[in-house]
């Protein structure tokens, strides 16, 4: 056990998971000697060298269709897109290969990757419009796949080892935020968190809120916030969008009466709403209060400039207002 | 031919290589007729490509080396072991079709134990898959060529181009085949591009490049065969186009005559590698006339057969539908 | 006034506009000689050359990219995706640029284009997994696209005149069934139907149904089923998906207090979650009946074969039964 | 140089060039020192590529001409007329920063009056734009040239590709750079792909090709005033590659000691393009050192001014985040 960032592990997945097996290879653009331009492979390319630590093209469309050639053909790729951002040049072959080909085949062949993306931003990250993209309602919206965006290290360490064993193309995301800035106690060895479940961070009985990734810290610390003001929230952690967990996110609807659907990403059509949506079918009877969300506006991004990024990121005190109101409705 | 041998053919393999092309052709007319008869929503054809598909297919090794073809490419999945039963239980989308069990359109081919790979409809996807697939055979220390092919219009996108790159990085087996039969649908090559061949565009990548008249089977046989040589001695990929015509409209959706005059129609069917073949054949005197008859009435049998046969087969069930999404089941 | 078909709208709303603006070009695969492989452009490079009417090099990202190009320096495109699941080779040029441009050179340029694209599919269709997908929930998520999808002939003309007029791109979704099923008398001469505004079809007062495209069809029969059965259903067209008709979204809610929102696509983070999540929080005091959606199921695709056509696309019958349903509850 | 025109250019023209040529670098370097400085939190440089990018301007005409850039032209857009405030208003993401009002990154120049284009992070889309305005303006009857640039690595993408063949199927007045540095960010060319020059590319698209060492400022001029000629006399695009340093990391969150060696480094400087360019003036009679120091002078305060100034100006508003998302806005 020692403490780790949320990108040593990253780091410690692959090393590990690579270590496991040899037909664990990674791929991506500055992944190589650069380590990564995130840090999040440094020292791979020295361990496993340059046949299965890959500094690609520039082109992510080759990234995601060399690594599904890969992995039709024996291989367990590790790709990276540098930033989700710059993922859409290789969207089709996500969108009309990886998740289509296991199921167009009738089940004769299978593609064991991982698509791994950093993703995206809020105060302090300076990203903008091109480095700050939270890009899950795309990937998640495409069956076949499964896409997973952990908040804690833990997690990530556990589901990475997870996906990359899986025998099905999973999109996992990264929070930027989260790379330095969450740490936690972790295991040195090998251990699995399995692709699926939510998880409940934290009970209360007046309010549920569901987020992942680096909202769900600002959550936790919302409701931190809130129960000091004699509202205590239930925190679920929807650590894996597809398939999602409706079970654990329709009780904790069930349990509370309130629910508060929180994403970094554009509100309308984001994932969120498929989440409000459920909740508002399933858990409809027992529900005291309008199924609301809080989501980044429907403009094309995070702002460069201080205020802009502000403006546009929702965060702990957005989130407690919200609640609160709900929690009063 | 004084000898028996053609670049090491013998007068059995340039049998053989008649008899597949004659089979792909009778199994694409049936299903054309299929079609016109309204027995089955649609067909699209390799009439006129089958000649160059056993030429280069021929160079390869079924059971080794593995094709990533796109949906012409009839003669080609033949070559690599698909039986007209096969064929013709995915052109009925039968749930016991080997290609995807009635999920995908005909010519979709798809077959693991033959090596042939899944494709789908967004056309020139596939070569990146075989970058991809090289990689790996070159990785796990195989020793294949990966076999690709599209069409000269789907050689715009920019997916090719990325796949031709890959390959030129990594000096990959693969074997990129471009079947250049003028037009894509109604789109001439004129307007796809500003060159006059594909396979200009290879030095670009670091690749060798090649056209071949997709008429001259032994010809493009021999380009094949120096292709995959090359790839199997580790000096990487070859871009190898073939010019074929397209004898049929581009699928049966399509109507020619909206966008090809009469005449340039007429003209085509001079092109028809079927009958080249046969009759350089007996000039080389490799056949007469009465086996040419006898392979066709055993290949017609074998199509009316394979054809019975699938029309019988079970239809896919209503639950069909949901089996099979993910290799690894999610229980929550 | 005339009866005209679907697809006949569509030319004709491009023929009148090209005649009417020279600015206005039509680019894509087959558009040209070929008329458009559903017909939607015939006769019109013979009317207006084909400096006008492009027949494109067979490369989406270019049609989608160059299309940008043009509408950046003073001409209006309208770019056809063959058909929409080819769409995706282009997607980054519309993810990254179309939405944006405006917006990131902060007024400085604009993108007024139009992208047509032909979608969905159904018994009958036989498009299998690749030529029968609905893709709105990947164009109506990315911010400064607007998003139509027409369900009559009328609204078709009268939406594409405007969506060429318009200074923004908008994403033109024409649903393949539609083409030459549906029929109705319109306009010979000019008029616009504005982007925005959806539209109530029917009134009734047990229940309210959401679509379009070809579902609002389906709904339109499933509503006359349910009529005869006692039960008189609201159908709200909701022919603008970007940006949302909200306000009649949500009165129509309120009016019956039961709802159904139905679309083609695959269920989970489909368009339809969207429209739920805002009636699950905006109408929530006036519903009786959990919100619920009926749409295809999470498998990558329409299947070839007729039984798995039938069994994944929705339609009256099994509208009628969801909505009997909630009906009841 | 014996008399004052070499290549019909004055020696206003080449003092000119040079000021041009300073002021990027200068701009650049005190973009770098105010981000060390903690005044900024990014900037990404264009020293050792300023030579060539002037070089080549240098051949469009600013007013008429239209440039989609990448973000290291920075020599480019002060040809085209952005004024070092514009410049550093962009850097301090000031609400009146033209590009974007503090919207995007700095370094993403757009500027509609001065023909400066919009362009995104994502790397070569603007490479289509381009081509897309080209045909407008053919199609508008305009006598205009468009140029468009990347790095060698952008070259790896697809859609670059399409560019290119675009351009060759329409002859489109286009001027394609790659500015090539021989790195992308930590990537060597040399697995970027298996040739040495992009711009052997040119000839699958039927466009002319030609690679010019960016050092030679003149080289570059001359390369860059045949292909705007080309393309103004109606014979389409051309694809003109100048070999590069790059001085710097490839931002400021960049440590090119990950992945470069110290002698590499050091290498590098002996290629300033800045340096050689005074000198080989310097050579030709057409300045002196005293003229050299007066120019560098007047650069640092205009720098200095254009900084203060800047530094100055408004932030932009919480509110601005929500404006001008549509040209056409709706009301519901
Ligand atoms: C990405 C994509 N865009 C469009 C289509 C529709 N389409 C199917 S085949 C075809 C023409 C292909 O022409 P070519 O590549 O020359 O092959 P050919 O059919 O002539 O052998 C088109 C446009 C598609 N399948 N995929
Ligand atoms: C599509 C896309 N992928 C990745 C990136 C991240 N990125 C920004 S610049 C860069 C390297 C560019 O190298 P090159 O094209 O050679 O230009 P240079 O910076 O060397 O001038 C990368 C990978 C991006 N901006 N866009
Ligand atoms: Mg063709
Ligand atoms: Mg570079």
């Amino acid at each position: 056990m020692a403490e780790k960032f949320y990108v040593d592990a990253v780091r410690e997945a692959m090393a590990e998971e690579m270590a496991r097996d040899e037909r664990v290879v990674l791929l991506g653009e500055d992944v190589g000697k650069r380590g990564g331009v995130f840090r999040a492979s440094v020292d791979l390319l020295d361990q496993f060298g340059e046949r299965r630590v890959i500094d690609t093209p520039l082109a992510e469309a080759s990234i995601a269709g060399v690594a599904i050639g890969m992995a039709l053909h024996g291989l367990r790729p590790i790709a990276e897109m540098q930033f989700a951002d710059f993922s859409f040049p290789g969207f089709n072959q996500v969108q009309s290969e990886a998740g289509r080909i296991h199921y167009r085949s009738n089940g004769g062949w299978k593609v064991p990757m991982v698509l791994r993306m950093p993703y995206g931003g809020g105060p302090g990250v300076h990203g903008a419009l091109y480095h700050s993209q939270s890009v899950e309602a795309f990937y998640a919206h495409i069956p076949g796949l499964k896409v997973v965006a952990p908040a804690f290290p833990y997690d990530v360490k556990g589901l990475l080892k997870a996906a990359i064993r899986d025998d099905d193309p999973v999109v996992f995301l990264e929070h930027k935020k989260c790379y330095r800035a969450i740490k936690q106690e972790i295991p040195d060895g090998d251990y699995l968190v399995p692709i699926g479940p939510a998880e409940v961070r934290r009970e209360g009985r007046h309010i549920t809120l569901y987020a992942y990734g680096n909202m769900l810290h600002e959550s936790l610390k919302a409701a931190e916030e809130l129960s000091r003001q004699g509202i205590e929230a239930t925190v679920v952690d929807v650590r894996t969008l597809k398939p999602l967990d409706k079970k654990t996110i329709v009780e904790a609807a069930k349990a509370t009466g309130r629910v508060l659907v929180v994403y970094e990403d554009n509100l309308t059509y984001g994932a969120g709403a498929e989440i409000a949506a459920i909740i508002a079918d399933e858990a409809f009877m027992h529900l005291d209060a309008p199924v609301r969300r809080l989501a980044g506006p429907d403009v094309p991004g995070i702002g460069y400039a201080s205020v802009l990024e502000k403006e546009f990121t929702p965060d702990a005190a957005k989130i407690a207002a919200a609640a609160r109101e709900l929690a009063e409705f | 031919m004084a000898d028996d041998r053609r670049m090491g053919l013998t007068k059995e393999d340039l049998k053989e290589m008649y008899r597949l092309m004659l089979l792909a052709r009778r199994l694409d007319e049936r299903q054309w007729q299929l079609n016109r008869m309204g027995q089955a929503p649609f067909a699209i054809g390799c009439r006129g490509h089958e000649g160059a598909q056993i030429g280069i297919s021929w160079a390869l090794k079924p059971g080794r080396d593995i094709v990533l073809p796109y949906y012409r490419d009839l003669g080609v999945v033949l070559r690599m072991g698909m039986t007209p039963k096969e064929v013709m239980l995915d052109f009925f989308a039968k749930a016991e079709g080997p290609s995807s069990g009635g999920r995908q359109m005909p010519s979709h081919y798809s077959h693991p134990q033959k090596g042939i790979v899944t494709q789908s409809s967004t056309v020139a996807t596939q070569t990146l898959h075989a970058a991809g697939m090289a990689y790996a055979a070159q990785q796990l220390k195989e020793d294949r060529v990966f076999y690709t092919s599209i069409g000269e219009g789907s050689a715009s996108q920019g997916e090719f181009h990325e796949a031709l790159n890959w390959a030129g990085v990594y000096k990959l087996p693969v074997l990129f085949v471009v079947q250049n039969n003028q037009y894509a649908i109604s789109v001439p090559a004129s307007k796809q591009m500003a060159v006059d061949r594909v396979s200009v565009r290879a030095a670009g990548f670091g690749l060798a490049g090649v056209t071949v008249d997709g008429l001259k089977i032994l010809d493009v046989y021999e380009a094949a065969k120096e292709a995959v040589e090359r790839a199997r001695r580790g000096e990487g990929a070859t871009l190898l186009e073939v010019m074929v015509p397209r004898l049929t409209g581009h699928s049966t959706d399509d109507d020619p005559r909206t966008y090809m005059t009469q005449e340039e129609m007429e003209a085509l069917k001079h092109r028809d590698p079927v009958g080249h073949f046969a009759s350089f054949l007996k000039e080389q005197g490799v056949v007469g006339d009465d086996e040419l008859a006898a392979i066709d009435q055993e290949v017609r049998k074998e199509v009316d057969q394979a054809t019975d046969e699938a029309q019988k087969a079970a239809d896919p069930r209503p639950e069909d539908l949901y089996t099979r999404l993910y290799a690894t089941p999610i229980e929550l």
